[in-house]
């Protein structure tokens, strides 16, 4: 793998993983607030 | 009334963080030069930077959020602190990662025990241990008092770590000369980073409440029920 | 003052004085520690490794390791029958709970290491002979740092079921930068030759102090809930 | 023994170990087992004095509003069914907890700020014996007395030893001990500095029946010399028969507040059964 292979692989990883993580958050925050038993926010 | 501006500025966040970070994207891969000895992989620094120094601020989060709960024990301070370490996690894996992948294009190995990946690998595992820890007490008051001292001591510890790796053998690039273009570049970054992590916080913190909520027996409460904050309808 | 040392004496006698009755403690942790230098001696090929870092090294997993079964054995002498109560019930400061925890802890721990030193020196063909004095200190400071830190999440735990894994996770991650700074002290001490004057024990001792430190400010609330 | 001791067992009846009662000719009624209410002025402030008292445990309201006060001298019973929140109250009032919202005042003295002060005037008897098993009887009371300031903690432990009928046991490690004997060692834990008010958390679990009454008598006789005491249990009919006040609590709220003389089991019952 040459340099900029490393490079693209390390944006990826990285990509993947802020994704992944807004993702869940989107996902099980809505899934939460659909169910109706969530109370007050902040 | 608030769940309708939840509703629309989150969405609306979520969006414009998402435009930026296209739009740094496309600024380091057409618009940065390239470095000349090390070539692309140099450009991971973009990502690198303000993902370790966002890092340290979550870390500081939660060392705030571990406070204010020793001294006031809200339930609210030890949601926050979570949601913060979470995140602080997070970047702290990409900080991680992308600086195991600089050091194998640029050593050939994965892995040196240097000062940086040392303290990068220590700081991880710190605030990993916190998350780790959470599902296996009960009690949720003993929970956040546990997480709070250590969210205290951990923060605490940073520093010396940092000093305690200084003792290490380091290869790694002290300063970087940068032409004004990359200069620029890495400040653009921190501004989708910095709203990426916040964003992440405040959305983590919403879950953290809102499963409280929902594991709280309701019918016992006393309290005054406050407006349902997620859309019923 | 004179009231607080006579209540940390007092509390630490208490606490030697349990375990000198039972010997429940320290009989174990010991065994437990050669176990590990013995299993990892033999991992490792006996002698594998070069000398005296290996030596230093693997010592450390045995005090780690070690150390934590007394943490969590001396604070559930406290938690049994609810003692810890009778304790915060009488008009003594919470500090001196936890300045004697960490004393008769340090004693056990002392105790430890004075019987599993010399059987990782022997199992490593480590020469103690170059510099006694100056292994001796450092691993004391370390140990104090450790302990200090140790007793502070035992108390914290100690009421959770899985008490003893989770005292593990809370101290080791903590607990890196001692094991890191007092292995590369000894490995300079006895490869190189450097003085002990260096940064590393000036560290060694700011970890002591800040948590010493804090955990003496933090013990307060820990007993609470 | 000498006559400056605060403990004789001048009209105390000793107990032997069956936990039968011989009762021993009296001497003098100055000597006392608690020089306490009769000098005091600050006796004549309630025991407790309870005004809104919340507390909350992992987010659940364990009490809810608790408003009452317990007379100096006053031998009160806190009823409730499991969970009602009797423990949480004793620890609240012992000062191991604060409460949430609301004050709490023992003997005048604010239980948030003056903690310290209130724990030197109480003594608890909890669910467990609070005794290091490993010791004996005696060494676990000199160690605690120590911790108390006593000027003579081992008098004081023998007296106390000799007032619950284990004299003859004060060496042997308290692990040896039946549930009824560690259930003594404890009161005479509890009573180490003379406090004013006895809190007592279910004393009679799992005690035999001369246990029981060893225990009920110490208890009564600590009562009359002008302790207060406030027993937390769950025996209506026993309540009824040794208190002079009832306390019920029903899911943390206050539920009954009268006097024993004024209710019957039946009535207690309900209230604490109510749903």
């Amino acid at each position: 793998m040459n340099a900029t292979q490393y490079a693209i692989l390390a944006y990826a990883v990285s990509f993947i993983l802020i994704g992944g993580f807004a993702m869940w958050s989107w996902l099980e925050h809505s899934r939460l607030t659909r169910s109706g038993r969530g109370r007050g926010g902040f | 009334m608030k769940s309708a501006r939840v509703r629309i500025v989150g969405p609306v966040y979520g969006i414009v963080t998402f435009c930026l970070l296209a739009a740094v994207t496309g600024m380091m891969v057409w618009w940065t030069p390239r470095e000349e000895t090390m070539g692309d992989v140099q450009k991971v620094f973009y990502i690198h930077l303000p993902a370790a120094i966002n890092t340290f601020v979550a870390c500081f989060v939660v060392f705030i959020c571990s406070v204010m709960y020793l001294l006031q024990r809200r339930s609210w301070w030890d949601d926050l602190g979570f949601a913060a370490a979470k995140v602080a996690v997070l970047l702290a894996s990409i900080v991680l990662l992308t600086g195991m992948i600089w050091g194998r294009s640029a050593w050939g190995a994965w892995w040196q025990w240097t000062p940086r990946l040392t303290f990068s690998l220590i700081l991880w595992l710190l605030y990993v241990v916190y998350l780790m820890i959470r599902p296996s007490i009960e009690s949720s008051q003993r929970r956040a008092l546990i997480c709070a001292v250590y969210g205290v001591i951990a923060f605490m510890d940073v520093p010396l770590v940092w000093l305690s790796t200084k003792l290490l053998p380091d290869i790694h690039p002290k300063t970087i000369s940068m032409a004004p273009e990359m200069r620029l570049t890495l400040l653009a970054w921190f501004v989708p980073m910095t709203m990426l992590a916040a964003g992440l916080i405040v959305t983590s913190m919403r879950i953290n409440r809102l499963q409280r909520a929902a594991s709280e027996p309701a019918e016992e409460l006393d309290e005054p029920r406050l407006v349902p904050a997620g859309g019923q309808a | 003052m004179t009231r607080a040392i006579r209540h940390i004496t007092m509390l630490t006698l208490k606490d030697l004085r349990i375990e000198a009755r039972g010997r429940q403690t320290i009989g174990l942790v010991v065994v437990l520690a050669v176990l590990i230098v013995v299993v990892l001696a033999l991992g490792l090929g006996s002698g594998g490794g070069s000398g005296g870092l290996t030596a230093t090294a693997i010592l450390w997993v045995a005090y780690l390791f070690g150390g934590v079964l007394i943490f969590e054995k001396t604070m559930a002498v406290e938690r049994h029958d609810d003692a810890l109560a009778g304790l915060l019930l009488a008009p003594i400061d919470r500090g001196s709970i936890y300045a004697a925890k960490l004393l008769a802890n340090l004693v056990l721990m002392f105790a430890l290491a004075l019987v599993v030193t010399p059987v990782g020196i022997m199992f490593f063909q480590f020469d103690l002979s170059v510099a006694p004095g100056g292994f001796a200190l450092v691993m004391a400071v370390s140990m104090i740092g450790y302990a200090a830190v140790g007793t502070l999440f035992a108390a914290l735990t100690s009421s959770t079921r899985l008490a003893g894994g989770l005292l593990a996770m809370l101290v080791f991650p903590i607990t890196l930068p001692v094991v890191l700074i007092s292995t590369r002290v000894l490995a300079n001490l006895f490869e190189h030759g450097t003085s002990l004057a260096g940064s590393g024990l000036a560290l060694l001792i700011a970890f002591d102090l800040m948590f010493l430190a804090a955990s003496w400010l933090v013990f307060d609330v820990v007993l609470e809930a | 023994m000498t006559a400056r001791l605060t403990i004789q067992h001048a009209d105390i009846p000793r107990f032997t170990q069956a936990g039968a009662i011989e009762a021993r000719t009296g001497q003098s009624d100055s000597r006392r087992v608690l020089r306490l209410a009769q000098s005091e002025s600050a006796a004549m402030l309630p025991a407790v004095h309870a005004v809104g008292v919340h507390k909350v445990l992992d987010d659940r309201p364990i009490l809810r509003d608790l408003t009452f006060d317990v007379p100096a001298g006053c031998y009160a019973a806190l009823l409730g069914a499991n969970g009602a929140g009797k423990t949480t109250l004793l620890r609240l009032l012992s000062t191991l907890t604060t409460p949430t919202r609301g004050e709490l005042e023992i003997f005048g003295r604010n239980s948030r700020r003056q903690g310290a002060l209130i724990r030197a005037g109480i003594g608890l008897i909890g669910h467990q014996s609070m005794l290091y098993r490993d010791l004996s009887a005696l060494e676990n009371l000199v160690f605690f007395g120590r911790l108390h300031d006593l000027s003579e903690p081992g008098v004081r432990a023998m007296d106390l030893l000799d007032f619950v009928g284990l004299v003859d046991r004060a060496h042997d490690p308290v692990k040896t001990f039946s549930r009824g004997m560690v259930q003594r060692v404890s009161i005479a834990r509890a009573l180490l500095h003379e406090p004013r008010l006895l809190l007592a958390d279910e004393p009679f679990a799992g005690l035999d029946a001369p246990s029981v009454d060893t225990v009920e008598r110490l208890m009564a006789q600590l009562n009359e010399q002008g302790m207060a005491v406030l027993l937390a249990n769950h025996d209506v009919r026993q309540s009824l028969r040794l208190a002079e006040r009832v306390l019920v609590l029903r899911k943390g709220r206050l539920a009954l507040d009268a006097a024993a003389s004024e209710l019957t089991v039946e009535q207690v019952l309900r209230e604490i059964e109510q749903r």
